[in-house]
């Protein structure tokens, strides 16, 4: 039997303006288990807290009962006054008798009355408290960073600078992602490839950091502080610590056909490639589908050539696995197919790219050494047209494009509209939108600059048709402000494609049990107050695999999941929650219900051997419930045909308790 | 009748036991009349051509039996399962309660059980022999001269009317010729019938066939989806346990939980309504679930495929809302 | 119009993170209800076991409400779908059992909705009180 | 003897249940009898005996014995039994009403139990001989005439009439509140219907089931008997026999707390379920097996060693009829029983 105290709080007249709480007080001295029953006018001052401290030492009491305001405003507190008095915390109970009671209720009987029910519920449920103690695990001091764009740049590198250790795996043959296509940035205007590239040397000469590039994530295993992380290297045929990325083999390379990914297919590389001049690592890499001698046996050229001899035909995919205290994903974005999106000719003509395409287009590093050429004649377009929300915004057409506003579209066809007029004052340049999206800081003065300095066209409406015609591209488009069609022929039409989270990322989540949303984004453990964190406990999202992010916004959030993660592995040991769900083995039935019900993947199962009632033995599938994983939200619970699953905290007979006394 | 003849399974069963491929056989046992058969293990040839049986009164659904009759024994067992027993099998698999290398399936196709009920409402009682012969069952009673002939249609359980299927969802071995799955039987017809009365129709109707219930547990025992090491209403913390239905609410509850239970594991074997001594229609309550599901959440069948994730322990964003339940049934 | 003296009994499961904190809310703001709704705080409505919605009818409740975060916004990412499943096929068989289908109800409420959930137990006592007490689902046991 | 028209019968009920509550097997809708309170409208079921014995009234599925009352640290105690007032149970088959002696043995045997006495000095039996038994029926094995003389009142039901005799002081005064619609007849009026009885009897498949070789003294023999393992290999533990016997007499006590007051009650319990009888140490059988044996054991041999050889089967066969997978007490009597004669 308990040995419960109840202290009942007036909150000034808060709680005693409507509710009589002498009279509660008296009340709940009755019910069973109490043993001292109080009131005061402000239990959470210190005086009210010490009232608490001196009860429990002189009553000897085992639980606390206080009735006061709402659990959310001061469990805590009264649960750190119990511990301080030497009490588990977790023996004590809040009813709520201000927010849902004296608040709410006008009438002093009526409310008394309430009072005293909710207190007696408490009572009930306490009697039934058990102290509750936290469980601890070990952290593996290391993160794991997977994608290596600016994202994956960003939070490795904070994290590696903090001391710990980082290994980022990137399924391409180089860092840099996204970014390093870029031609320029909004709202500076600063060369993408001169912030970027530095941060790439920096993680590749980062002595607590490896890149295994040209790699995936194949299994994650365990939980957060000890995840086992096993790590598909791919075979690149050519030894990487032995590769100088002197060039070479690439000028020998005989297959000179092959598109290059890196300028969206624009032009074409060789089969054995490096993406590009600041590739990090800078290691060549065969691409087995066109190289001569991986798919006839005759060729070696580059074999020949390499001076250091780095290439290794026979090389097979190598499998690692390493143990993870953390782990970021960062896997990013990509633009969506355009093959849905017919009407505007993108599939009829060359002249109608992406915006990405476009920024290869501009880059001087790209297809054209940054002279902006038509890409089917080469020749200097002078009429340019830029479409907004190209399967952003769709809200009618969810099976073509994306519900959601892509975000950044906006601002680069804004940059891009800038440059074109900046270094071609003999272009005309048309942006079709819906709205014109700029909060952040400086972008609204950037889009202005567009309009006002450089007489960008900004035109409000949507492109119906484009449709090739000789050598021009006749675009057909409403404007909604003057109420009348248009019809342009322009030279070259550029569409804002709208993003999309990586198409890694499904298989990913799943591997990490990481929740995602509808649209393969994955989920914040909370939109406002844990933006960087999975629901999945030791999971952190990094850039635009959480959402459609610029990026200032995308290094301030790979920063953010950088400090988290900094915040976890500084720990030696990581206290759990210990409101968790506990499985009785004895009533387990094996099933698997609880495990397909649980959002953090923190049940699993062993085979057990078990002593029956019969006193024979017999191996039994039981679940098991890793208290550092799990959350307490008891979905299980309820999924368990047997009852063997129990919320500790919330246990099935405390609530039956709070019920029974309630409709007492 | 059934196709599939005694002599079928018999000589099965025993070139089984004699190659060693098995080394016991789940079958019927003779009983004192002709339809009181008991599942029972068979470990001999002998014992099998002297006690085996096969007759139109198999009903037993024996998929349950394998959870405990696999664990203490060397080698597989031999389990003839109706194509019905098998969806219970494979939602035992799907739970982990049977070791699948454990047991050797033999499907055997059904043509429909008969209950000994309906027979006896027909002939009356006193029955001391019945045979099964092509034209239909020759029931002898103390109180006749001469047998009398219920035909098969009449003499069918009601679960095997609205069969849901002939086809074994699984087997490694197949007697008789394989059947086809039913979506025409009309199964949730009373469940359809229940849900158009108004709801002091059907409170009268189960206040009715629930204040019956002796809570004898036979359902609960029966049921292939009821494998809980230790069932709630055994379970003194549960806050379910009773051993008796003390009141009316008590009679609800324990159906209405045990329902919801098994519900989106239910393969609607109807054994629950078969044990019934009081005769309560219970699997009208499991179907209600099961119809339902199929409803709200598109079709769904416990047992046809192994591993399947069964409706509750599911979701999509789009389900539909409980205060739309009513209002999608257009009640 | 006369006012309907009988007082049911009503309880709120309300999920820890939206549907508990929106009740403070309405506190917060004054937003009254009738005191005749009883709150039992759980993690997430997906900790409700359809056996604590019998166990109050049982003990004398007249209704049974479960309030938990909007489908989406789940603490838990997914624990209210799991309620939205359970509560809609428990809800559909208290109904084909002929128990008032007004007894029950799921409500999805923020932190946010304050007015909505004084709302939202205003409109469900005012329900279940013209229904009349819990004579389906009751337990003469525990009626004085 | 006296003799009524069967057409009366309604008349009877009614008469019968102005000064008391009267109780007869009924059919619900689905063709099964139980025992109903009469009121008018109530048909007397034909079937040959209810699903859920008559044990019932006198010893309760579910009955309250006493109630606590918690108010503030002080326990009050209340009994909640009331049981003063008669009522006749009609239609008890000759099987039913040798249970009650069964029953009676251990109930009102030291220590007596209170409820269980008071339900029997208020009820008032009226047996009705089985015209029409059935496959099931072996009450002859245990020396139970279905035509014979059981309960305060017997009746043999003619086609068009029925034949009434009282037993007792407590039958008489039912005869005489039903005078009016009854007439004297000779004695021997029923010896028609009691000789069809027999011959139909004769007939019965289980006319030969033998309890000769069971007993008090047989526990040696039977209690290792390698067949019971076969026996119990199927059985479900549902308790379904148990709950349908109208010899079971076990029975749990409980208490459930409704909030305002702690109900103390008893209610049956079963000796195949798990948990029957466990105590802090575990239950003494652990395994279905032994489970299974304690019940057939103790009807056919711990309970003729504690009263002077009496059986605690009576043979309705209801468990026959109702055990999920067809195991009972005549296979186990066979199977065990035909070997000792060997």
């Amino acid at each position: 039997m308990q040995r419960i105290g109840v202290f009942v709080c007036w909150c000034g007249t808060n709680i005693a303006g409507t509710v009589d709480v002498k009279r509660v007080a008296e009340a709940l001295k009755n019910e069973p288990g109490v043993v001292y029953s109080d009131n005061y006018q402000y239990m959470c001052s210190q005086a009210g807290q010490d009232m608490i401290k001196n009860a429990i030492h002189e009553y000897k009491l085992t639980g606390v009962v206080v009735c006061s305001c709402s659990p959310r405003m001061h469990e805590t507190t009264f649960r750190k006054t119990a511990a301080a008095a030497g009490l588990n915390p977790y023996m004590v109970e809040i009813a709520n008798i201000r927010e849902q009671c004296s608040w709410v209720h006008k009438d002093m009987e009526a409310g008394t009355e309430k009072a005293i029910i909710l207190g007696r519920a408490a009572i009930a449920k306490l009697n039934l408290n058990t102290p509750l103690t936290a469980g601890e695990t070990p952290v593996t001091k290391r993160a794991l960073v997977i994608g290596g764009g600016i994202a994956g740049i960003q939070t490795a590198l904070d994290i590696a600078d903090a001391g710990f250790k980082v290994d980022i795996v990137e399924k391409k043959p180089t860092i840099g992602g996204k970014m390093a296509q870029l031609d320029k940035t909004f709202p500076t205007l600063d060369c993408a490839a001169c912030i970027l590239t530095p941060k790439m040397v920096d993680v590749g000469q980062h002595e607590n950091i490896r890149i295994f590039s040209y790699s995936e994530v194949t299994d994650v295993k365990g939980f957060v502080g000890n995840f086992d992380v096993t790590i598909k290297r791919k075979a690149r045929f050519v030894k990487e610590d032995v590769c100088t990325g002197c060039g070479l083999c690439m000028e020998k390379c005989p297959m000179k056909k092959v598109p290059n990914e890196f300028n969206l297919g624009l032009d074409n590389r060789t089969a054995i490639y490096i993406p590009f001049a600041q590739a990090v690592p800078k290691v060549a890499t065969i691409d087995p589908n066109y190289c001569i001698m991986k798919k006839t046996g005759k060729c070696g050229l580059c074999s020949t050539v390499c001076t250091v001899g780095a290439i290794d035909y026979n090389q097979q995919d190598e499998i690692i696995e390493e143990k993870y205290g953390a782990i970021v994903v960062a896997t990013g974005f990509n633009p969506i197919s355009m093959d849905k999106f017919d009407e505007y000719a993108y599939s009829q003509s060359k002249d109608v790219v992406t915006s990405l395409e476009f920024e290869r287009l501009m880059n001087a590093a790209g297809p054209t050494q940054g002279t902006l050429l038509r890409p089917s004649d080469g020749k200097h377009p002078h009429t340019l047209v830029f479409v907004q929300c190209v399967g952003s915004r769709c809200e009618a057409c969810a099976e073509k494009g994306k519900e959601y506003c892509s975000k950044i579209c906006c601002m680069y066809t804004a940059k891009h509209a800038m440059l074109v007029r900046d270094k071609y004052p003999d272009t005309e340049v048309y942006v079709f939108y819906i709205d014109v999206r700029t909060p952040g800081k400086n972008f609204d003065e950037f889009y202005r600059r567009a309009v006002e300095e450089y007489g960008v066209h900004y035109i409000k409406g949507m492109v119906g048709k484009v449709a090739p015609e000789g050598d021009k591209l006749m675009v057909q488009a409403s404007d909604l402000l003057d109420n009348k069609q248009l019809h342009i022929a322009a030279d070259m039409v550029i569409l804002a494609a709208a993003i999309e989270p990586d198409e890694s990322a499904r298989s990913l989540a799943t591997m990490l049990t990481a929740s995602m949303d509808t649209n393969d984004f994955f989920t914040e453990a909370h939109p406002k107050l844990r933006p960087v964190e999975s629901p999945t406990a030791g999971i952190y999202l990094s850039g635009a695999c959480q959402g459609p992010k610029d990026i200032p916004d995308t290094v301030a959030q790979a920063g953010a999941a950088a400090s988290k993660v900094i915040g976890l592995l500084v720990k030696d040991k990581l206290t759990g929650n210990p409101c968790v769900a506990e499985s009785n083995e004895l009533m387990c039935n094996g099933c698997s219900a609880c495990e397909k019900v649980c959002p953090y993947g923190a049940i699993t199962y062993v085979d057990k051997e078990f002593r029956m009632p019969d006193r024979t033995t017999r191996v039994r599938r039981v679940a098991q419930v890793n208290p550092a994983v799990c959350q307490g939200c008891g979905a299980c619970t309820v999924a368990c045909p047997s009852g063997a699953m129990d919320l500790k905290g919330f246990a099935t007979s405390q609530i039956m308790a709070e019920v029974d006394a309630i409709c007492k | 009748m059934q196709r599939i003849t005694r002599e079928m399974l018999t000589s099965k069963a025993i070139s089984l036991l004699n190659d060693g491929t098995v080394s016991a056989v789940l079958g019927w046992r003779e009983g004192e009349f002709s339809y009181d058969l008991t599942p029972s293990l068979f470990y001999t040839a002998e014992d099998i051509e002297q006690n085996f049986v096969f007759n139109d009164f198999c009903g037993a659904n024996f998929s349950k039996y394998l959870v405990t009759k696999t664990l203490g024994i060397e080698g597989k067992i031999l389990a003839f399962l109706k194509p019905c027993d098998t969806y219970s099998f494979n939602q035992l698999l799907t739970e982990h309660r049977i070791d699948r290398s454990k047991v050797y399936v033999v499907g055997i196709s059904c043509d429909g059980m008969a209950d000994i009920s309906k027979i006896r409402a027909i002939t009356g009682d006193g029955i001391s022999s019945i045979s099964c012969e092509p034209d239909g069952l020759k029931v002898q009673t103390i109180y006749d001269d001469e047998p009398k002939t219920v035909s098969y249609e009449d003499a069918m359980a009601e679960r095997c009317i609205c069969c849901k299927s002939k086809k074994h969802v699984c087997y490694d071995e197949l007697i008789g010729e394989e059947g086809e799955e039913n979506p025409d039987c009309n199964r949730f017809g009373k469940v359809a019938e229940l849900e158009a009365m108004t709801p002091d129709e059907r409170f009268a109707f189960w206040r009715g066939e629930l204040s019956r219930c002796i809570r004898c547990n036979a359902c609960r025992d029966v049921c292939p989806a009821c494998t809980c090491e230790k069932c709630v209403f055994n379970n003194p913390n549960s806050g379910a346990e009773n051993k008796a239905p003390a009141t009316s609410f008590e009679e609800q509850m324990f159906h209405i939980i045990r329902a919801f239970h098994v519900a989106g594991r239910c393969t609607d074997c109807g054994e629950c309504s078969r044990v019934c001594p009081q005769h309560i229609p219970l699997h009208l309550l499991n179907r209600k679930f099961i119809k339902d599901i199929n409803t709200f959440y598109g079709e769904y069948q416990a047992g046809k495929e192994v591993g399947s994730r069964a409706p509750l322990v599911d979701y999509t964003t789009g389900d539909l809302e409980p205060g739309q339940v009513f209002e999608r049934e257009g009640m | 119009m006369q006012v309907n003296e009988y007082k049911p009994l009503i309880v709120a499961f309300c999920c820890n993170w939206c549907s508990y904190a929106g009740a403070d809310l309405a506190g917060n703001n004054r937003l009254s209800y009738p005191d005749n709704v009883k709150i039992i705080r759980v993690p997430c409505s997906c900790r409700v076991n359809p056996m604590f919605v019998l166990r109050a009818f049982q003990r004398g409740a007249d209704g049974v409400i479960l309030c938990g975060c909007h489908p989406g916004d789940c603490h838990y990412t997914s624990g209210n779908y799991y309620t939205r499943r359970r509560m809609a096929l428990l809800f559909s068989m208290l109904d084909y059992l002929g128990i008032e289908r007004e007894r029950t109800r799921v409500e999805w409420c923020s932190a946010a909705e304050g007015a909505k959930f004084a709302q939202t137990m205003n409109e469900f006592t005012e329900a279940v009180a013209a229904l009349g007490e819990n004579k389906r689902l009751e337990d003469l046991r525990c009626k004085e | 003897m006296r003799k009524s028209l069967l057409t009366s019968v309604d008349s009877i009920f009614s008469k019968i249940s102005e000064s008391m509550a009267l109780f007869l097997p009924v059919d619900d809708p689905t063709g099964r009898a139980n025992y109903t309170r009469w009121e008018e409208g109530k048909k007397w079921s034909e079937a040959l005996n209810t699903v859920k014995s008559p044990k019932d009234f006198f010893f309760p599925q579910v009955e309250d014995l006493m109630k606590f009352k918690v108010s503030g640290k002080n326990i009050e105690l209340k009994n909640t039994a009331k049981i003063d007032e008669d009522f006749v149970v009609f239609g008890v088959r000759p099987c039913d009403v040798r249970s009650f002696d069964v029953l009676d043995n251990v109930f009102l045997s030291e220590p007596r139990d209170g409820y269980y006495a008071a339900r029997r000095k208020h009820g008032i039996i009226v047996s009705v001989a089985c015209s029409k038994p059935s496959e099931t029926c072996f009450c002859h094995t245990f020396g139970i005439d279905p035509a014979g003389e059981y309960g305060d009142v017997t009746v043999w039901k003619g086609e068009n009439e029925l034949f009434w005799k009282a037993n007792t002081e407590k039958g008489e005064k039912v005869m005489e509140l039903i005078s009016e619609f009854t007439e004297s007849c000779d004695d021997n009026a029923a010896d028609d219907i009691k000789a069809k009885i027999e011959k139909i009897a004769e007939k019965l498949p289980l006319r030969n089931l033998s309890a000769e070789n069971f007993g008090g003294d047989k526990t040696d023999e039977y209690f290792d008997r390698p067949e019971w393992k076969s026996l119990s290999e199927s059985c479900l533990g549902c308790g379904t026999c148990t709950f349908v016997c109208p010899t079971c007499q076990c029975y749990d006590i409980k208490d459930f707390n409704t909030g305002k007051d702690v109900i103390r009650f008893r209610c049956w319990d079963s000796c195949m379920y798990s948990e029957f009888t466990q105590m802090s140490a575990g239950q003494p059988r652990l395994t279905q097996l032994e489970r299974f044996r304690q019940r057939f054991m103790h009807k056919l041999v711990y309970y003729p060693a504690n009263y002077d050889g009496m059986f605690s089967c009576v043979g309705c066969g209801r468990c026959l009829k109702s055990c999920p997978i067809h195991m009972n007490i005549v296979k186990v009597m066979k199977t065990l029983g035909g070997k000792a004669d060997e």
